[in-house]
């Protein structure tokens, strides 16, 4: 009782409850609900000192304002004990909300031995998530995308409820940024680098998955949902067909990688987009940006993977992330490269 | 030059002429030696392999260098005592900034060696073994001599596993 | 024009507030020391904005050397110590002409400033003839930084950036320190050029030489960036 | 010619034979050009500044307007594309080069110079009793330098366009195809600038002020300028090495921030937030100044705790550089560096709430006058004090984790910049216009505006604070649909905003000319600017005044119940 009151539980359980859909969204993890009552303490101290101050200011300026021209007015120019009283207690109310902050923010980094590895990677637009221990790796899958209507990228990342869940993210060009607003919780994504934290997650439900460090063109659209499963759902998503690993054996690789990595810019419908279209462009040959030429073979295919600001077709901009032999390695290349020339050869239709 | 009183105190001693003193020539001619010797000595001592200590003595000596150039050559030594101030605040402030991106970066393996990893990725996009730097010094002096060395923890020693 | 009063206030200034106004005196000073101190300060306050530019890449140095002692330590054997020490006797004897200058206006001696500022260039642009060597010869064995570095028994070959914390690091930070205090090489020499024109027109004396002094603080802060500089870069193993 | 006291000078200024202002001193676009008069300077900064303020703040309106509705229906139709996806793309280009616009040009353009140059540069000396800045050459020039910056910056938004957000952060800013090196040698020019009006000020105030007046009788808004011109001084220059290096990764490829090859991108935002943060005390600490100016005079009662607010000025410039880490707390940094900084920069917040307590307490027992200044300076207190306490939020390191890079964010800075900055402005330049200009402006449209501009800004902001603890992150074009209520709300008042700025902009500039006479001492202030005539003649003071009292000893102070001591 004593904690719950002195973490502003009581006044967060009061008033908390009523308008915690006001400012914050639901509670769906342990880190969330450590972290809420901090927010409404801070909430409510700064509102108290605020009204404060303004009833200060408002009741001075209507009491003290100019009746007469000339009006005598006090000669007061300092108040030693008061200035040392409006400085020493806001200090103090400082580093408490200093140590409790600092204790939550720690113990993300400290995950529980028995927790769920995951993997997190961000790339130019989607996350892709494995799951090392379980054969499943979500990787974006399209959609139509509610807010554009468009064809868009998301991935769904399926979580256990109630077990301690471990995220280790990386990313594979620019800086991203993977961020569960439910669970109160983001973490850079740095290229080459892993950074991560831990959480239970303890609501079942779906959640919004944003990515909250500025990444280019399409960042607002690097969205996905999060589905808290309960036990029994989470045996069965085990079991299920979803998110399968990227089998490199199966005839389909290629087309899986084109999915995972190559759709958000370039399509095989034949209309360009950010790139250009892979329809037809296998054995084409096209004009460059500097007014040269090229024909699209191995080679060609492979150097704009390694090294994409060599060539670039003309009209198109450069900025296509750099897929080393880390992110594919030569199989999944010439998988890649026999995805393309099912898509039609010749370079006969635009 | 008249002085400037206001009510008996005065005001901004330094508005009337400061009387330039004028150093001897045998002072710069022994500033001049003392720096070339400093210099053949720290090219000297750059041959005997110090390992680890090189970089320490190397910035003593350049420390004491640049103090002979500030101290006579910048005649900050008669001058008036607001620049020496500025000076040295610069070097302050130079210090935090050394010292408070080194905090960052020697600790980053503290609590969490493997998402605090600092891992380099090789050729192939795999994150290299990297063993902790082999005398774990941190940042060196900043520019012009100041005087403490940020300190920063060691690494962790064990590396991080590959993957 | 300078307003002073008798010790007490009140009492008419001792003589006309309009003196001989001196040609060096800018109008809104009121004494000559005044502009000379403030000139001075605002010289140091300069020189400080100049401390701090160059820290940031002291401190670039000292972070690739942490995390890659080894590469640092092996990539600077190419630097040749001989012509970095050259160079630093250079810099130190340049400082010690133009402090010499400076102390030749102070006592007047307009003969020996003219020579000692025409040492300092003179000096300076040996300075920067044998850093051209020291270039020259990198960019014959492809020393280069970052993308450029095509040194071959070292890196492989072009497209895949050199293997990770290689030496394109240390040469890109080599440039780049040794690179901007060249460029700041060069404009103390346009600016002491300049000097050395009003000086033949005799423009300095004891009484106002702080022009002189000005652009010796600068040089010497070039000196001393260069003093760091060169232990750091050459001789540090 | 005998040296005349304060006080003589304020009773006597009025009447005496007028001598031509420093307007009337010389016409003709060369003389005003290439003057070296730190009060022309001054009017062509206050000009420069806020033209671009209007750039940049028709453009916050336009993708305000775009971010009424989820998805990106507004620029839809200025794009051309073949197909909807090709123009979805290009869209979304527009977005981020529209927010990097308004970012880069309000921060490098707008905000960094507004208060210092234009109102500094007029009333430092002035207030001063010195004839000039130290160095007037070199005032013009960085006025020549931030015009020719900020044009370069322009140049490179309007042309290829930047979108890396005004913060640059590799690898994104190294690989994009966008004007970054353009834009970069922009604010790099732009930045010298800034350390030159700087070096000028610190120099001007160490060495140029009227016989008598020491440390302690000099006007707090000077003590805010030289506080503010240490940042300038100690801050500016790691910028310009940030950029070079990031230059230099750009066209060599270096490596330093190229995590493919060894660098590490957190390093980058080290290198930048060492200059930014103290930047963003550059640009809060001079509107303190405005601030302890206004409600000082306006109340017509001493400032309560003149040491108190002159120290905290510079103890905040000093503390200022060692908390920049709390940019950087979700980034990567490690754990024992994000607690350090999260500890100092509670040490930052003391300084602050020291000011606004000593303002509130001027207050009392005064003879408040509800001039539009007066508004300006308690909607200061009122907007100011809700973007310090949510400073709080971002400190305490759990919170931020949640609202990193929300809108909980963007309100914040903005309650910071606009509700301080944009307000003390405001209010610096209604409570020196009649010294600067010889001319009033009127006072109840003043009044009427200043109300508007209260209503659209919390109209604005506020709701994006709840945005930000719902989650809607920072920078996006397009959102999901549960966080359309607050976007509403934000836009109408942005129009508002909008219209009382654009009204205020207009009747400053017709007052000009049309304004009525203006005495030389309409407010009563006690400080050395009121002093002399409105608006001033060219070389400031007939005689070099000197100074026995501090500058706020207004005459109506009632000395014989003298409770407070000197």
């Amino acid at each position: 009782m004593m904690r719950e009151f002195l973490t502003g539980g009581l006044l967060h359980g009061l008033l908390g409850e009523a308008q915690s859909s006001v400012w914050m969204p639901p509670e769906a993890s342990t880190f969330a609900s450590d972290m809420d009552p901090l927010f409404y303490f801070i909430l409510y101290l700064c509102a108290f000192f605020f009204v404060l101050l303004m009833g200060a200011t408002l009741w001075f300026s209507l009491k003290y304002r100019e009746k007469t021209p000339g009006q005598r007015t006090s000669p007061i120019k300092h108040n030693g004990r008061l200035e040392f009283l409006w400085s020493a207690i806001p200090t103090v109310l400082l580093v408490v909300i200093f140590a409790w902050g600092q204790k939550g923010f720690v113990s993300l980094a400290t995950p529980p031995a028995d927790a769920l590895d995951v993997r997190v990677t961000g790339q130019k637009w989607n996350w892709t998530i494995d799951y090392p221990g379980l054969n499943k790796s979500c990787g974006p899958t399209s959609v139509t995308d509610p807010v554009t209507g468009l064809q868009g990228l998301q991935t769904d990342f399926y979580v256990p409820a109630g077990q301690p869940v471990k995220l280790t993210i990386s990313a594979t060009d620019v800086l991203h940024s993977f961020y569960i607003p439910a669970f109160r919780l983001k973490r850079d994504a740095v290229p080459d680098r892993y950074t991560g934290y831990w959480f239970t997650a303890d609501e079942p439900g779906v959640y919004d998955l944003f990515c909250a460090e500025y990444c280019g063109q399409q960042h607002s659209e690097m969205r996905g949902r999060v589905h808290v499963l309960t036990d029994l759902e989470w045996r069965a998503f085990l079991k299920s067909s979803r998110c399968p690993t990227l089998n490199p054996d199966a005839d389909d690789y290629g087309e899986k990688l084109y999915e995972a990595n190559c759709k958000t810019c370039h399509t095989v419908d034949g209309s360009p987009k950010v790139g250009p279209s892979f329809k037809g462009i296998w054995g084409k040959t096209e004009s460059l940006a500097d007014g040269s030429t090229v024909v699209v073979d191995d080679n060609y295919v492979r150097e704009s993977l390694r090294n994409p600001n060599a060539k670039i077709v003309a009209g198109f901009a450069p900025g296509m992330s750099v897929f080393d032999s880390g992110k594919l390695d030569d199989r999944a290349v010439n998988a890649l490269i026999d995805f393309i020339k099912s898509l039609g050869e010749g370079g006969d239709i635009k | 030059m008249a002085t400037t009183y206001i009510r008996g105190k005065q005001v901004e001693p330094e508005m009337e002429a400061p009387h330039h003193d004028v150093a001897p020539m045998s002072l710069y001619w022994k500033v001049f030696g003392a720096l070339l010797v400093l210099t053949c000595l720290t090219v000297a001592v750059s041959y005997a392999d110090l390992g680890k200590a090189s970089l320490a003595v190397a910035m003593v000596v350049a420390v004491v260098k640049s103090t002979f150039v500030v101290m006579y050559f910048m005649h900050l030594k008669g001058d008036d005592r607001t620049f020496t101030f500025i000076f040295l605040s610069t070097l302050v402030f130079v210090g935090i900034f050394f010292g408070l991106t080194f905090a960052d970066l020697s600790t980053r393996d503290a609590v969490n060696s493997e998402w605090g990893y600092h891992g380099w990725a090789n050729e192939k996009g795999q994150i290299i073994e990297r063993t902790a730097p082999a005398h774990g010094e941190g940042g060196h002096e900043a520019a012009a001599g100041h005087e403490a060395a940020p300190t920063e923890g060691h690494p962790s020693p064990e590396a991080a596993p590959t993957h | 024009m300078t307003t002073t009063t008798a010790p007490h206030g009140g009492a008419a200034p001792p003589h006309g507030h309009d003196h001989d106004h001196p040609s060096f005196l800018a109008h809104h000073f009121d004494t000559p020391a005044q502009q000379e101190a403030s000139a001075k300060m605002g010289m140091w306050v300069f020189l400080a904005t100049e401390i701090l530019m160059f820290s940031g890449l002291f401190l670039a140095y000292a972070i690739a050397r942490w995390a890659y002692p080894e590469m640092v330590l092996e990539a600077h054997h190419h630097l040749s110590i001989p012509m970095g020490g050259v160079n630093t006797v250079v810099l130190i004897t340049s400082s010690f002409t133009v402090a010499v200058g400076v102390r030749a206006a102070k006592i007047d001696n307009q003969k020996l400033l003219q020579w000692m500022l025409l040492a300092t260039i003179f000096l300076a642009g040996c300075f920067l003839v044998v850093k051209y060597f020291e270039y020259s010869a990198k960019f014959e064995h492809g020393l280069l930084p970052g993308r450029f570095y095509t040194a071959d028994y070292i890196a492989k070959d072009l497209t895949v950036p050199s293997p990770l914390g290689g030496p394109h690091t240390f040469f890109g930070i080599y440039f780049l320190m040794t690179g901007l205090h060249g460029v700041h090489v060069v404009l103390g020499m346009c600016v002491m050029t300049w000097i050395y024109l009003r000086a033949r027109r005799g423009e300095f004396g004891p009484h106002f030489f702080t022009p002189v002094e000005n652009v010796g603080l600068y040089w010497h802060l070039v000196d001393l960036v260069w003093i760091f500089l060169f232990p750091l870069l050459y001789l540090v193993k | 010619m005998a040296t005349t006291t304060v006080e003589g000078a304020l009773a006597g200024a009025a009447h005496d034979h007028r001598e031509p202002s420093y307007i009337q001193a010389s016409s003709g676009l060369k003389a005003w050009l290439f003057t070296i008069d730190h009060k022309r300077i001054g009017m062509m900064y206050l000009a420069s500044v806020w033209t671009f303020f209007f750039i940049a703040g028709a453009l916050a309106l336009l993708f305000r307007l775009e971010l009424l509705t989820p998805n990106l229906d507004l620029l839809l139709h200025l794009v051309g594309g073949e197909n909807a996806a090709m123009i979805h793309a290009k869209a979304l280009d527009l977005y981020n080069k529209l927010f990097t616009l308004h970012g880069g040009l309000m921060v490098f353009a707008f905000i960094v110079p507004s208060i210092p140059a234009s109102l500094g540069n007029f009333f430092l000396p002035l207030m001063l009793g010195a004839k000039d800045v130290a160095f007037p050459k070199l005032n013009l020039a960085s006025y020549y330098l931030y015009v020719i910056g900020a044009s370069v910056v322009v140049y490179a938004i309007l042309g290829a366009g930047l979108d890396t957000g005004w913060t640059f952060y590799t690898p994104y800013s190294t690989t994009t195809g966008t004007a970054v090196t353009t834009a970069t040698l922009g604010v790099f020019i732009m930045g010298f600038s800034s350390i030159l009006t700087g070096l000028n000020f610190i120099v001007t105030i160490h060495k140029m002020r009227a016989p008598g007046m020491t440390w302690n009788r000099m006007p707090l808004f000077l003590w805010a300028i030289y506080a503010t011109s240490v940042i300038q001084i100690l801050a500016t220059p790691v910028l310009a090495i940030t950029l070079l290096l990031l230059v230099m990764e750009r066209t060599l490829g270096i490596g330093i921030f190229d995590p493919a090859m060894g660098g590490d991108p957190v390093l980058f935002q080290h290198f930048f937030w060492f200059y930014s943060h103290p930047a963003v005390y550059i640009m809060i600490l001079p509107a303190f100044g405005v601030i302890s100016e206004i409600i000082a005079v306006h109340s017509k009662k001493h400032i309560f705790g003149y040491w108190a607010i002159a120290i905290s000025s510079v103890a905040i410039a000093i503390i200022s550089f060692l908390v920049w880490g709390h940019h950087m707390f979700v980034s990567g940094q490690s754990e024992f560096a994000a607690v350090l900084f999260s500890f100092l920069t509670f040490a930052v917040a003391v300084p602050t709430a020291i000011k606004v307590f000593s303002w509130v307490a001027t207050l009392y027992k005064g003879s408040i006058s509800f001039t539009t200044p007066m508004l300006y300076g308690l909607m200061f207190l009122f907007t100011f004090t809700i973007g310090g306490l949510t400073g709080i939020f971002l400190g305490a390191l759990a919170v931020d984790v949640h609202l990193h890079d929300t809108y909980f964010v963007v309100a914040h800075f903005h309650y910071v910049m606009m509700g301080g900055t944009v307000v003390a402005f405001l209010g610096g330049i209604h409570h020196w216009w009649p010294k600067m200009t010889g001319r009033m402006y009127p006072e109840t449209l003043g009044k009427i505006c200043s109300v508007i501009i209260f209503i659209g800004f919390n109209l604005t902001f506020f709701p994006q604070f709840i945005a930000g603890t719902q989650g809607m992150p920072r920078r996006y074009a397009t959102y999901v649909d549960q966080y359309t209520i607050y976007h509403e709300l934000s836009t109408v008042g942005s129009l508002i905003l909008g219209v009382g700025l654009f009204i205020v902009a207009i009747y400053l500039l017709v007052s000009m000319f049309k304004g009525k006479q203006a005495s030389d001492n309409p407010w009563g202030g006690a400080s050395l600017e009121w002093a002399t005539q409105s608006p001033p003649i060219e070389h400031n003071f007939h005689d070099t005044p000197h100074v026995d009292t501090d500058p706020y000893n207004f005459p109506n102070i009632d000395r014989s119940a003298s409770i407070g001591h000197h």
